[in-house]
């Protein structure tokens, strides 16, 4: 019998859980006040390789614990240094073939994969230059903040079913704030070169992401709305199945409000058209016209972790996160792995075998998310600082706002979506109709259904 | 804010901030080489550009009165070095007006096919570094890769691909090498069908549009009391061009060929109905009035080569015997204007009646063109900086001489 | 409209302002006086018949041989000569007025000789009025901003002149 | 029991808390600078956040103040911005009048 | 012992606390605006941090999106519109220091005693706590909009009280700091303050 389905439950049901993989961690069995404080403050869920450590190698909980966070960041920040060095070459070639000619093709081969090495290794080569009127202390500890805030976005992201940092209940709000928060290192760059055009690109920073921050947020309230929950993992979790199921295919408002989403990302993270901090044709090089070296590259590590994490972001809130087009791309290899080799479906090989397929979906959407960035970047002329203000205020806001309110109509009157392809929910269990954190039942059911619901709602928050 | 912008005795806006003198250059990615431009700002807002030049001086003018004519061609190639090819035609004529020569039939053509394909190569780099100015970097690699084809015919004419000093005082140093006009067809026939790449990337991007419609709005009485001439006088309305409104003797060059002057008249341009539509916030005389010229003018350019290979495969005799290195030259004097790609080229001559003239002068038009731009930048922001000076067109080999 | 014309109707209206002019040349030329240039500009801008609305160019010729020897030869007296050259863009003539300055003020070596400014006539003077008082060393009264153009703002001397010779050394760069 | 070794509570909290609202009230005195100022008031109110959301942690009492306390917390960080806002924007002001943006200079009553 | 156990609630909450602390004091003690905004924004920062260890995620979030990412940044961006490099740094008087070190010190030494004063306040916390009372995002929503599910009172008026004032401050800050034209006639700018 499969945890969490009970006896008399509909067969549909039964079967339709199967394409739900059980949650690769659960809550720990022993209650330890201090450690269960500490991680009921910042998590949720408990954690498997703890749980590992402490059951079989017999380490104590705290060893535990410090081994799984240095595990953690060490693949955190090898994917957000490594995924810089695939994007800068990524980009250039990239922007080679958009220019019809080829890009990097000396440095490791055929297609230059190893150039980014090469440049990296050129700029630790580099002198480390202050200028004369930089403030130094601040001038050093710029880039520093910069990357700190787009690497810290990294640990509340999951990249597939609980596969998580650090699992928040309200991560996509952190994860837009921290986003925000680059927008720091690059003023202080500014101030701190004792360039005018350092302070330009800062001031023009400033007022572009300060002001793209508000659309940015009404963007995202529309998935929220949908999942009824800042958990990611629960937004990811409620679009399984087909593609169909996907949030950006829920409705008309979601639909819309995806492109404003990517309009806001792409400016929030300083690309072009909107890369006005850094525009080469006005500000020679903006904010980091004083940097050179290993401090440079720290600006360019952080925006390029930003792109990643905001296309992420965007896969995860409107693509269906680690959720592939077809089921059997992902959490539907459990059941499929499973009939063939006869194993249970329970199999912790065969989860973390979909968790794998669902982080590889994940990602390839996130790296299409970035390339279409690029691709952006090198098709279109900048836009001046009036109008990109222009088309935040005049634009992204109203558009934003609009579709929060068709968002909210359809929650009301699910029934005038026209999308139809969603109601049908292909390949993922629903409920007819689902009680939501908050969320009050909003036409009259009969009895049997909420507690149908409430029984569903009751396995999504064990796993 | 965008309207009050336009006000040009607006020169700052509250919250106080102190004004701050930037450099915009020599050394800066948008200057077009190294022209130095002192900004006094207001926060993003410009109250004056000031344009300071001089840094690329190399005296051409005073080396002009050591050597003789011929000698100097070579120092034409070097002022607008985007376009040598009608540098050289320039100080030719102008020699030619002094001496009083007679140019024979195939010459002519010769010229005129080659001068027009300088005209080419040179508005695809105004082109591609205006996209450059304006935060985009694809159209500039497509333009060089259409320029590199054009550089290669004269590569094969001349044996040098930026500094020719081909066309010169009596003809040009050699003919076209055999083959050549088919080369020169096929190129055309590649080329024609590109434009409309640009169009998609640059003329119509609705961006681009933002960014040079109603910028930098030269009226025609400007622009003519600035001297400006070329794509910025035509871009202002003026309908006005050396190769039909010039001296006979340049004139006489273009005799037969059947060209239109790329100006905006009764709110249309010449090949209105088969280019893309002047857009409803594009105001004649600003940025995206010139850029729309030089784009027409491309395709002038090529109607007037096809032409040109017409007469010249039709014309009888040879393509002129070069002036003697020491020719003597008559005494008196001589200027004449010819329309570069940039605009009104002039050259003055006075001789002594030795082979060494007594006086060299260059006008050169980026140099008026230039001249206007402290006009056109006041009360823009310094996004806008960029977008004026590249559209202006300069190459300062020229400004400075 | 033709060179002998314009050069009567000139005469009658400027007088002795008007101090003589060659119509046989490649490019006919009238020479006014120093006085009168700024009227007679004014006056050829305004007409509606002439409408010289265009100015190509000032160049400044010296006419002056070092050489001693070949000094003894030439006909003329060392002079600079002022080129104006007009057109009209609406009535598509061209024109060439002609200054005869004296190589210094007053004759004392380092007076630059002056005239007046066209600046008010025609915008475009103010940069090729700079670049002739930077080259060639004429002082245009009246000009809004006579400052060195093309050459850095503490250059010494005209390099134009004829007697100009390049400085030994300037701010510890060899010049010569 | 040392405060060093126990678990935490409140009462550590609260002390983070007083230390904030010291540190601040000092800046608000000492600086003569008008922004200096404006950052002394956000450590102050920083500081009563630390001790309302404290207050409100299940974590860390069992008869806490509940939601009450996160909600108190909201409403002071949303009208800290709502106030700075109008401070940054007295203070541009007054550098556009005075040229300076010294409070000690500001005791002239005039626009 | 730290070799033997290291309890990681409490090894967070000392570094969030030492951290916000610390920067407090060096906002106070830096002479250098732009130095003071930076070690503010750490000090904020931490203090998120500390939110985040009592279980107010939101308010955590909150803090990071509106204080370090709206606030600050707002308040760097008056620095920078105002300080010019003779402004940047305006000295204190030792006197005022003295005084303020001596009255800070009290007010710190009286606050710190009310802190461990309630025996309540620093009892041991609750072993357990089933984890729908930590969770509380939806909670503090539904409170807003004035529902409550655990008996007490909403807070629709408060919310709406708020909106309205920051809506006021909106209007009242565009306002004061608007955008004055100044044209640039000589006569103009005489006229000028």
């Amino acid at each position: 019998m499969l945890p969490g389905v009970q006896v008399g439950q509909p067969v549909a049901h039964r079967l339709a859980y199967l394409w739900r993989a059980p949650a690769w961690g659960r809550p720990l069995l022993v209650e330890r006040s201090s450690w269960d404080r500490c991680r009921r403050g910042l998590s949720i869920e408990g954690n498997d390789v703890v749980e590992f450590f402490e059951a079989t190698l017999n380490w104590p909980s705290w060893l535990a614990w410090t081994a799984v966070a240095l595990i953690q960041c060490f693949l955190l920040i090898n994917l957000v240094a490594g995924g810089a060095l695939f994007f800068i070459w990524l980009e250039r070639k990239v922007a080679g073939r958009i220019q019809d000619r080829l890009g990097p093709t000396r440095v490791g081969g055929k297609f230059g994969w190893l150039q980014t090495l090469a440049d990296g290794i050129k700029l630790l080569a580099k002198e480390d230059i202050v200028p004369k009127e930089a403030d130094p202390f601040l001038f050093r500890m710029a880039p520093y903040v910069s990357f700190t805030a787009s690497f810290c976005g990294w640990l509340a992201l999951p990249f597939a079913d609980n596969w998580v940092g650090q699992r928040l209940n309200v991560a996509v709000f952190f994860i837009v704030a921290i986003v925000g928060l680059e927008v720091f290192g690059v003023i202080l760059a500014g101030y701190a070169s004792g360039s005018k055009w350092s302070l330009f690109g800062a001031m023009r920073e400033a007022a572009q992401v300060v002001s793209y921050e508000v659309p940015l947020g009404l963007c995202i309230v529309v998935p929220v709305m949908i999942a009824g929950s800042m958990d990611l993992v629960t937004i990811g979790n409620k679009q399984a199945g087909y593609f169909t199921n996907w949030f950006i295919f829920h409705d008309p408002a979601a639909f819309v409000v995806f492109w404003v989403y990517f309009t806001c990302a792409v400016a929030s993270v300083n690309r072009a058209p909107f890369d006005l901090a850094e525009a080469e044709s006005e500000l020679v090089a903006g904010f980091h016209t004083e940097y050179s070296g290993l401090r440079w590259s720290f600006f360019f590590m952080a925006e390029y972790g930003s792109m990643l994490l905001v296309s992420a972001l965007a896969a995860i809130l409107f693509f269906g996160g680690w959720h592939g087009p077809f089921p059997i791309i992902s959490q539907g290899l459990v059941p499929a792995l499973a009939a063939m080799t006869g194993a249970s479906v329970d199999s912790p090989v065969l989860v973390y075998l979909a968790n794998l397929a669902g982080c590889a979906n994940l990602i390839f959407k996130a790296v299409i998310g970035v390339t279409v960035m690029m691709w952006v970047r090198w098709t279109l002329p900048r836009l001046r600082i009036d109008q990109v203000l222009t088309t935040c205020l005049k634009y992204c806001v109203p558009l934003a706002a609009l579709c929060f309110l068709a968002e909210v109509w359809f929650q009301l009157y699910p029934h005038t979506n026209p999308m139809p392809l969603n109601r049908l929910q292909w390949g993922a269990p629903r409920a007819s109709i689902e009680v939501r954190e908050g969320w009050l039942p909003l036409s009259p059911v009969s009895p049997d259904d909420v507690q149908e619901a409430q029984l569903t709602h009751s396995q999504e928050h064990r796993g | 804010m965008a309207t009050r912008l336009e006000d040009p005795r607006v020169v700052e806006f509250d919250v106080r901030t102190d004004e701050m003198l930037v450099n915009m250059g020599p050394q800066h990615p948008s200057t077009h080489g190294v022209l130095r431009l002192v900004l006094r700002t207001d926060g993003e807002v410009v109250s004056e550009v000031q344009p300071h030049i001089g840094y690329l001086h190399r005296c051409a003018e005073k080396i002009g009165e050591n050597l003789t004519p011929r000698q100097w061609i070579p120092y034409t190639d070097r002022m607008d070095y985007l376009a040598g090819m009608n540098m050289n035609l320039g100080w030719s004529l102008t020699v030619e007006k002094l001496l009083r020569y007679e140019l024979p039939e195939k010459a002519r053509h010769l010229r005129v096919i080659i001068c027009e394909l300088g005209r080419i190569a040179s508005h695809l780099v105004g082109m591609g570094a205006y996209g450059l100015d304006l935060g985009t970097f694809s159209p500039f690699l497509y333009a060089f890769r259409e320029r590199e084809k054009i550089l290669d015919l004269f590569e094969e004419a001349c044996g040098a691909r930026l500094t020719y000093s081909y066309i010169c005082p009596g003809g040009a140093t050699a003919d076209l090498p055999k083959g050549w006009l088919q080369k020169c067809e096929k190129f055309l026939d590649e080329f024609a069908p590109v434009i409309d790449e640009y169009h998609a990337l640059l003329t119509t991007n609705a961006i681009f549009i933002k960014r040079t419609a109603g910028i930098g709005i030269l009226p025609a009485e400007m622009a003519i009391d600035y001297g400006c001439s070329g794509p910025v006088l035509r871009g202002s309305g003026v309908d006005f061009d050396l190769r039909r409104d010039g001296e006979p003797r340049y004139t006489s060059m273009y005799d037969g060929y059947a060209f239109e002057v790329v100006v905006q008249k009764d709110g249309h341009y010449p090949r209105d109905h088969k280019y893309p539509p002047v857009p409803k916030e594009a105001v004649l005389g600003d940025c995206w009035h010139r850029f729309y010229v030089r784009m027409l003018e491309v395709v002038q350019s090529m109607d007037l080569v096809r032409q040109g290979i017409e007469f010249y495969s039709r014309s009888k005799g040879d393509w002129g015997t070069p002036i003697k290195l020491n020719q003597k030259l008559p005494k008196g004097e001589a200027y004449l204007e010819t329309e570069a790609p940039r605009g009104q080229m002039g050259f003055y001559i006075v001789s002594d009646g030795s082979s060494i003239p007594w006086r060299v002068r260059a006008r050169s038009s980026s140099f008026c063109n230039l001249s206007v731009v402290s006009e056109l930048c006041r009360g823009c922001l310094i996004a806008d900086v960029p977008a004026i000076v590249g559209s202006l067109d300069i190459v300062m080999g020229e400004i400075d001489r | 409209m033709s060179g002998p014309i314009l050069l009567d109707r000139l005469k009658a209206q400027f007088g002795d302002k008007i101090t003589g002019a060659n119509l046989e040349a490649i490019d006919p030329w009238i020479e006014v006086a120093p006085e009168g240039l700024v009227e007679v500009c004014q006056y050829l801008k305004t007409q509606d018949d002439l409408q010289f609305n265009f100015l190509n160019c000032i160049t400044a010729v010296d006419y002056f041989e070092p050489d001693p020897k070949k000094a003894a030869k030439v006909e003329w007296k060392p002079h600079i000569e002022l080129v104006y050259h007009l057109s009209s863009t609406v009535k598509k003539h061209t024109l060439v007025l002609k200054v005869i300055l004296p190589r210094w003020k007053d004759d004392v070596p380092g007076q630059l000789p002056e005239v007046p400014s066209v600046t008010s006539v025609w915008k475009t003077a103010n940069w090729h009025e700079r670049e002739v008082y930077d080259l060639s060393g004429v002082r245009f009264i009246g000009h809004p901003d006579l400052r060195r153009i093309l050459c850095p703002e503490d250059w010494v001397g005209h390099p134009l002149r004829k007697d100009y010779e390049m400085p030994l050394e300037y701010h510890g760069i060899r010049g010569r | 029991m040392t405060p060093w070794l126990g678990p935490i509570t409140v009462s550590h909290y609260l002390t983070v808390g007083a230390v904030l609202f010291v540190a601040g009230v000092v800046c608000m005195a000492v600086k003569r600078n008008a922004l200096g100022v404006l950052m002394g008031v956000e450590l102050v109110l920083n500081g009563a956040n630390v001790n309302f959301v404290a207050f409100g942690s299940p974590l860390l009492r069992s008869t806490s103040l509940g939601i009450d306390g996160q909600l108190l917390a909201l409403f002071v960080i949303v009208l800290a911005a709502a106030e700075a806002a109008v401070a940054l924007a007295i203070a541009l002001n007054f550098y556009n009048n005075f040229a300076t943006i010294d409070v000690d200079r500001a005791d002239e009553l005039k626009g | 012992m730290i070799g033997a156990v290291i309890d990681w609630s409490a090894f967070l909450f000392y570094l969030f606390a030492a951290v916000a602390c610390g920067f407090a004091l060096a906002v106070v003690l830096s002479n250098h605006i732009v130095h003071m905004a930076f070690y503010l924004t750490l000090a904020l920062g931490a203090t998120a941090g500390l939110f985040l260890l009592t279980g107010s995620q939101f308010v955590g979030a909150m803090q990071f999106m509106i204080y370090v990412g709206g606030t600050l940044v707002l308040l760097v961006f008056g620095v920078m519109l105002t300080a010019q490099h003779r402004f940047v740094s305006i000295r204190t008087r030792a006197g005022e220091w003295i005084t303020a070190a001596v009255l800070g010190g009290a007010l710190l030494m009286l606050l710190g005693y009310v802190a461990w004063a309630v025996p309540d306040w620093h009892a041991a916390p609750p072993a357990h706590v089933p984890p729908e009372q930590v969770e509380s995002t939806s909670r503090l929503g539904l409170a807003l909009t004035g529902v409550r599910m655990d008996g007490g009172s909403g807070y629709a008026l408060p919310f709406v009280i708020v909106s309205v004032h920051l809506l006021v401050v909106l209007i009242g800050a565009g306002y004061l700091a608007r955008a004055r034209v100044r044209v640039s006639d000589a006569a103009a700018r005489k006229e000028m303050p």
